[in-house]
């Protein structure tokens, strides 16, 4: 039984870390900061959370093949055209 | 054929093919015109021929879809058609009328027409695909009504099938969409909004679900595979269309006066339209490929496997060609859309018709699962035929729409439109040579019913 | 844990999916009606532009034209007509002048003898359509 | 099961998985195509990103990622047969969705009553189609896990049958994964 105990501890620090990070990008939102590596940065930490989701929330760790990579392909190729865009804007 | 019911079809495919035939020599008359400009001038002048050409198609098309459904609701719902007579019926008054609305196009002046039949107590006319008199619309209505009441009550007497259902929701669509074609309002934005709720979301919308429908009945019954799964992707395959058609209907209102944020939805999610057709045509081959049986009527299978690359072909690709707004300001209205209009009207909609005439009218005269080789060798051939020359057609037309795009609007000195179709003749007369071939093509086809028919039937060659 | 892959889910899928993009659709159709008044120059409307739309109609013009880009592909968009003709009695003018017999060997408008009535209003129909806010389509005067 | 064992398919059912690719790619589409249309409108689109509430983006983000949280307790607690606890885990996520589609009308009539609609201007039309298309998603996340809880608290799932109860949370996750990268591209990256 104690097994099954650890595995919820995990995707709760998982959860404090989401919402860490969303406080971080809050507090970067609320000065306004501006500019391409301010940009890039709240970018990186989207990909980030949404890669933890698609890791711990969506159980995507535990599977293995085409699927696992499913959100992971999609952070990337959705993060690198925001990336490129906010590029060309700067 | 398991329902003598399930005979009252060939009546229906019948009329089609004649009505098919008859769409094909007034658009050889109008592929005419459009090189020698004053040929049957002003006997039969364009406008005419193009009502005819179009409206023929919609109703042989139409002829079809209900031939089909006669055919196989009563054998998916295992029970007997609910009323045949009223199918007989429906189908007399129905080609009565077609018939009659379309010698009222051809005998008498457009205007007096109207007149003749009073269209000034509910004006309907004049409008394009919706040309016919307001008496014929409801007439439409009253046959629609009707055959979805007498397929309705068989569906429900009997076997319910997903197969039957999607197609009852198919049919249901049409008649519904069909009722805007009686909204017809002076301000020409809102009549032209609302006039694509009869054409765009038939043709992108409840008629692919018919298409699906009656694919998943041919692959079922071809190949033997197990009923659940086809009708699972049948599902996720029509959910995926609806999902991105419906709000697709946004790629018709970039430049009508609709508002500009449709440039961004109509964009985005036509864009999106093609991922169904390329899941059916993955989901056909599939199906084939991991058949359990070799059913004999290979030409059956072939125009099942052809509906769905066609239709991948018509409606996505060269769909997919000129929908993006930013492309679409420069091919709005030129020979571009006419070219997607014809590979995917008829990569989506004849093909899948002619695959069901393909499959059932050999059982329907009494063969016990598929006509003589010779029969079906010269059918194939028709079908090769046919869908070659649809696609140079296609192709004529995208290159004289390339260069009318050009030369008429990107160029910095623009050209009259005269000038321009002028210089884009050659493509004209491309394209009205091998709409012969088509004709050709398509007389193989007649022909294909009578060939061998006192021969034996095809049989699968044992080598599996 | 065995794969389910069922036609259940696949049939809420399609009935929750279809259901969800058609009130997604209405709603934008609802946004469109909010925006039309400033954009599809009713204010031009009037009896004389609606009896030009049933005479558009009733001699199945869009069968040869097309209007806003919409119609037949056999002779010139008239949706900006007015601009490239100049004026109303332009387009009068031309209809009135079709030849009865048409142009040997050309593409030729047939000539349907309208009263003068008629002309006018569906010259001014055509004024209107023009007026329609297009997002400024077609890309040039030509149409 | 045990959680180090890797198996083929996703947790639900794979249908639901097809749907989400579709959601991805349509939400995709649609950020790729606002981030390329500021790249030409970068001064419109700064000026009215500050017009936006990120103080009720940041409520929103939190209420998403504790329901999300909360859906992920459902899921394990279903694992060890316990409906009930299920249930009550699936109660908290919903509360949650509730919480953020009430902060997010409340911004939605902040921005209706100052007049602002799709065709106000570039920026807005994109603001207001990329979060009310995320919003009628949120809806239907909740209508889908509310027929889960249902079922579980009538004892419909157990420790070996619960694909629903997974297939429920897939979608759930993905409505709360696509608004992890909505929030800062459109409230904060500038």
């Amino acid at each position: 039984m104690t097994e099954k105990k650890t595995f919820i501890r995990p995707c709760t620090w998982i959860y404090l870390l989401l919402m860490a990070l969303t406080f971080v990008t809050w507090f970067i939102g609320t000065q306004q900061f501006s500019g391409l590596q301010i940009s890039l940065m709240v970018l990186g930490f989207a990909l980030l959370k949404g890669q933890l989701i698609g890791d711990y929330f969506m159980g995507l760790k535990q599977v293995s093949g085409f699927w696992r990579w499913v959100i992971t392909i999609w952070l990337l190729l959705v993060g690198s055209l925001i990336a490129f865009a906010f590029n060309i804007a700067a | 054929m398991k329902y003598e019911s399930q005979k009252v079809a060939k009546l229906y495919f019948i009329a089609a093919i004649g009505l098919f035939v008859g769409q094909i020599l007034f658009g050889l008359i109008m592929g005419a015109q459009y090189v020698i400009g004053d040929f049957l001038f002003p006997e039969i002048p364009f406008n005419v021929a193009r009502m005819v050409h179009t409206n023929l198609l919609i109703v042989w098309l139409l002829f079809g879809f209900m031939g089909a459904a006669y055919y196989l609701v009563p054998e998916e719902a295992e029970t007997e058609l609910f009323a045949p007579w009223l199918a007989y019926l429906m189908f007399w008054i129905f080609l009565v009328a077609g018939a009659a609305t379309i010698l009222g196009y051809l005998l008498v002046p457009y205007a007096t027409l109207a007149e003749l039949t009073m269209n000034d107590l509910l004006p309907t006319m004049g409008r394009e695909f919706l040309e016919q008199p307001t008496i014929t619309k409801i007439g439409i209505v009253i046959v629609a009504l009707s055959f979805l009441f007498n397929i309705g009550m068989t569906i429900l007497k009997g076997r319910k099938t997903v197969v039957n259902l999607v197609l009852l929701m198919g049919l249901t669509g049409l008649a519904v969409f069909f009722l805007f074609a009686f909204y017809n309002p002076t301000n020409l934005v809102m009549d032209k909004y609302y006039w694509w709720w009869v054409v765009h979301l038939w043709v992108e919308g409840v008629w692919e679900l018919i298409l699906g429908a009656i694919l998943a009945f041919i692959l079922i019954k071809t190949t033997g595979v197990d009923r659940e799964v086809i009708e699972k992707w049948l599902y996720i395959i029509i959910a995926m269309t609806l999902i991105t058609g419906i709000i697709g209907t946004g790629h018709h209102y970039y430049w009508i006066g609709a508002p500009e944020f449709w440039q961004w939805f109509g964009s985005i999610f036509s864009a999106m339209e093609p991922i169904p057709f390329f899941m059916m045509t993955v989901y056909a081959f599939n199906m084939v490929n991991k058949r359990r049986r070799n059913h004999p009527n290979k030409a059956a299978v072939l125009w099942a496997l052809g509906t769905a690359v066609m239709a991948f072909l018509g409606a996505g690709v060269w769909g997919f060609l000129h929908t993006l707004a930013p492309v679409n300001y420069y091919t709005h209205g030129t020979q571009i859309t006419a070219a997607h209009g014809h590979m995917a009207f008829y990569g989506a909609y004849v093909m899948i018709v002619l695959a069901m005439i393909s499959y059932s009218m050999p059982l329907m005269r009494g063969r016990e699962a598929c006509n003589s080789a010779r029969s079906q060798s010269m059918e194939m051939w028709s079908f090769w035929l046919m869908t070659i020359s649809m696609v140079f057609i296609t192709l004529f037309l995208t290159g004289a729409g390339i260069l009318q795009v050009y030369l008429q609007r990107f160029s910095d000195n623009p050209m009259d439109f005269m000038v321009v179709q002028d210089k884009i003749a050659l493509f004209y007369w491309l394209r009205e040579i091998t709409g012969f071939v088509f004709l050709i093509g398509l007389t193989l086809y007649v022909v294909s019913f009578f060939v061998g028919k006192n021969d034996p039937e095809a049989t699968v060659e044992l080598s599996k | 844990m065995a794969q389910a892959f069922t036609k259940a889910m696949a049939r809420n899928i399609f009935y929750g999916g279809t259901l969800f993009f058609f009130l997604a659709f209405l709603a934008l159709t609802y946004q469109t009606h909010q925006a039309w008044p400033e954009r599809d120059n009713h204010e031009a409307l009037n009896d004389t532009v609606a009896l030009g739309k049933k005479v558009w109609e009733d001699h199945d013009c869009i069968g040869c034209h097309t209007l806003l880009g919409e119609g037949a592909y056999f002779a010139p968009e008239l949706g900006n007509v007015y601009k490239r003709y100049g004026s109303v009695d332009a387009i009068k003018g031309f209809i009135m002048s079709r030849p009865k017999d048409g142009v040997p060997g050309r593409r030729s408008m047939p000539q349907f003898n309208l009263s003068d009535e008629e002309l006018t209003a569906v010259a001014e129909f055509l004024k209107y359509v023009s007026g329609i806010n297009t997002a400024n389509w077609p890309p040039n005067v030509k149409g | 099961m045990n959680p180090m064992e890797k198996n083929k398919w996703p947790p639900g059912d794979l249908v639901i998985w097809i749907f989400i690719m579709a959601e991805l790619l349509a939400f995709g589409v649609f950020f790729s195509v606002y981030a390329f249309t500021r790249a030409n409108h970068v001064e419109l689109f700064n000026t009215y990103q500050l017009t936006l509430d990120r103080n009720a983006a940041l409520i929103n983000t939190l209420a998403l990622i504790t329901s999300s949280y909360f859906v992920v307790r459902a899921v394990s607690a279903i694992r060890k047969d316990n409906s009930k606890r299920c249930f009550h885990w699936l109660l908290g996520a919903l509360f949650m969705g509730v919480v953020f589609l009430a902060v997010k009308s409340m911004e939605y009539n902040h921005h209706f009553s100052h007049g602002v609609n799709l065709n106000t201007n570039t920026f807005y039309m994109f603001y207001l189609s990329l979060t009310v298309f995320h919003f009628l998603h949120v809806i239907l996340g909740m209508i889908i896990l509310s027929a889960v809880a249902l079922k579980a608290r009538a004892g419909g799932y157990s420790a070996q049958e619960h694909t629903g109860v997974e297939t429920g949370a897939s979608y759930w996750h993905m409505v709360d994964l696509v608004w992890m990268v909505l929030f800062p591209l459109v409230y904060v990256m500038r």
